[in-house]
């Protein structure tokens, strides 16, 4: 996955986008079988043992999802890290630092 | 317009990460995720399994930024924020898509009501956002129009 | 129609026409004048067409002529879907082949080239791609070619592409053979073909900034700098001649396959219209 | 998909002999199709459709619905007829679509 994340104004602010196919269980594939449902479900964010982020997904967001959102507390240099779990159980996670803008 | 690989931040995900974070992982997480809302097809099924059954104020102080048009209805961008105060959770609805609740955010105490992401449209609808804030449940609406991409490129 | 079309513009056409074809000069002719030419005219048609619109931002298709549309687009750019792509494919262009060799073996400049390509080879008396390029090294290298219109090939092109951004496109065409390889893929551009008798010309000139159906015609001005693209309708990154195929379908004609010749002409034709404009790919299309 | 489509190729590009003998079908309309379809692609501006009309004009035929396989191949006929006729014209005046401002 990858993660921006840059502060101003004690504002720390992160997008990020992860691969991730999110099969919505409803789409067909060429030869017209059902592609069963693959998404994530739960995205956290995490800076300094806090967590700052914490967002449920269903298959109704994007293919490769791209999330932003907007923190306080934090200084450049603090490392935010993600994390997910999908329908499947499967789970990834990334980290960035947060870059002085 | 470019942006410099340089301002990419570090990025870790090796698997042996992924491992770690799964053993990590609370089964309370998986298990939290509002499956019923999630799975609900019908709106008002949809709210009323995350928030219970109660009533909605319409509320001016929640902002959705979406477009008039969307480009493509598998990429649509929605930005939700709101200055109503102490709110805990925005979550986002679609009535035409085949489960409407599409993304449910928590609004944690060191995170600003202001969330970004792309969702999918199955055709024009509205999309609606509820907030919930203080026990109390408000909602804003907007309306996309999406039409079937063709000869834009 | 096509009569309407053709009376309303058969005199100072035909005219003009004629008179380049007669005006032979005595010494070699000078091809890369010739082009230069078209690209001027090229350019001042959309100029005239869009006097709001700065050149650069031609490089920038439908988002130059209109103002929703770019702002979903920006949004989009803030965290566009490609950079996975570009990732994968700079992971790809270093990566080794069974040989030990790998694609940037093969590209100097650690594959910031996306300027010079399309050019006209006149060893090979034929019009390279920067795709064909890529699929060239492999195969020289022992490795499979592999398909051309999405997938490792896009990708690879698309970091060649982000990493070569801000290069000026500079299509030469110095010799017969190269002009001739033009004029093919400029009558392609603008002969009328397929079920519904339209042009790329038509469409992307005549019609750029108007509304067909629910969609805002992109101009054809810039539109190979950006490409590959991550289209929203694809859901995935794919090339430029994956986009010819699509438009020649949709006006009825068979399409030709990914680097054809015909494709390959079309290309080297349409970006010595956008000489003197920026690379800026990938992009993000909807 | 690419077995649909070299399916299609196969069937087109069998010989009207071998239909013969296989289906014992035989159209003369199919044929100059066919024909004319080869000289639209031999100026390389085949129509999207044409070998897919022609395809579907031959399993009619096959299937002995003689009026169907009649209706589709002479579409496909004027198709191919229409698109050599286009392509002949556009090599003499192409020139001409060149829009001026």
């Amino acid at each position: 996955m990858k993660i921006k994340a840059s502060i101003q104004n004690n504002v720390t602010s992160v997008k990020m986008l992860i691969p991730h196919p999110m099969e919505t269980g409803r789409r067909k594939d060429q030869s017209g079988a059902l592609v069963p449902a693959h998404f994530i479900t739960e995205v956290t964010a995490t800076c300094g043992g806090d967590t700052v982020f914490h967002a449920e997904l269903g298959p109704g967001v994007s293919k490769d999802p791209y999330l932003s959102f907007q923190f306080d507390g934090a200084k450049a240099g603090d490392m935010l890290s993600v994390s997910w779990v999908d329908s499947k159980g499967e789970s990834g996670k990334g980290e960035a630092a947060i870059a002085a803008m | 317009m470019g942006i410099s690989r340089r301002d990419f931040c570090r990025t870790v995900a090796g698997s042996a990460a992924s491992v770690a974070v799964l053993s990590m992982m609370p089964g309370t997480l998986l298990a939290k995720w509002s499956d019923k809302a999630f799975t609900a097809n019908e709106l008002d099924a949809a709210i009323a399994a995350k928030y219970g059954s109660q009533p909605i104020e319409d509320s001016t102080a929640i902002e959705i930024k979406a477009p008039e048009i969307a480009e493509n209805g598998a990429f649509v961008p929605v930005t939700v924020s709101t200055t109503i105060p102490g709110v805990t959770n925005l979550s986002i609805f679609t009535p035409a898509n085949f489960n409407p609740l599409v993304a449910s955010f928590d609004v944690l105490p060191r995170m600003k009501p202001d969330v970004s992401f792309r969702m999918r449209m199955a055709k024009t609808s509205n999309v609606i956002v509820i907030a919930q804030a203080g026990g109390k449940l408000y909602r804003a609406t907007r309306e996309v129009k999406v039409t079937i991409g063709g000869c834009g490129g | 129609m096509m009569n309407n079309k053709i009376l309303r513009r058969l005199m100072p056409a035909a005219l003009m026409v004629s008179a380049v074809m007669v005006a032979r000069p005595a010494h070699a002719t000078d091809y890369q004048k010739l082009v230069d030419a078209d690209t001027q005219a090229f350019q001042s048609y959309f100029q005239k067409e869009f006097p709001e619109v700065k050149l650069a931002d031609f490089a920038n298709g439908v988002y130059a002529l209109d103002e929703d549309a770019r702002t979903q687009w920006q949004e989009m750019e803030e965290f566009p879907p490609y950079e996975l792509d570009v990732e994968a494919g700079k992971a790809l262009f270093n990566k080794p082949f069974a040989n030990g060799k790998s694609l940037a073996s093969c590209f100097p400049n650690g594959g910031a080239v996306r300027g010079q390509y399309p050019y006209f080879d006149e060893k090979r008396g034929e019009v390279v791609t920067l795709e064909m390029a890529i699929n060239e090294c492999r195969v020289k290298n022992g490795e499979k070619p592999w398909p051309w219109q999405k997938g490792d090939l896009a990708k690879v092109s698309a970091y060649m592409a982000y990493i070569s951004r801000g290069q000026k496109v500079d299509v030469k065409v110095k010799s017969k053979a190269a002009y001739d390889a033009y004029m093919k893929g400029k009558k392609f551009f603008y002969a009328k073909r397929g079920q519904l008798n339209m042009s790329c010309s038509g469409c992307h000139m005549e019609y750029a900034g108007r509304h067909l159906r629910a969609e805002i015609v992109s101009p054809a001005l810039g539109q190979t700098t950006h490409f590959p693209v991550f289209r929203s309708k694809w859901g995935e990154i794919g090339t430029l001649h994956r986009r010819y195929a699509g438009c020649n379908k949709n006006i009825g004609a068979k399409p030709f396959p990914a680097q054809s010749e015909e494709y390959r002409d079309l290309e080297f034709f349409q970006t010595a219209m956008s000489n003197g404009l920026e690379y800026n790919g990938p992009a993000s299309r909807k | 998909m690419k077995k649909v489509l070299s399916l299609l190729s196969l069937l087109v590009l069998m010989p009207s002999g071998s239909m013969l003998l296989a289906g014992g079908c035989s159209s003369a309309l199919i044929d100059q199709a066919e024909a004319a379809r080869k000289e639209a692609a031999a100026l390389r501006n085949e129509w999207r459709d044409t070998a897919s009309l022609i395809a579907s004009a031959k399993e009619a035929c096959e299937q002995g619905q003689q009026a169907k396989a009649d209706e589709l191949a002479s579409r496909a006929l004027n198709e191919s007829q229409q698109a050599v006729a286009q392509a002949q014209f556009m090599e003499k005046n192409w020139e001409m679509m060149i829009p001026e401002h």
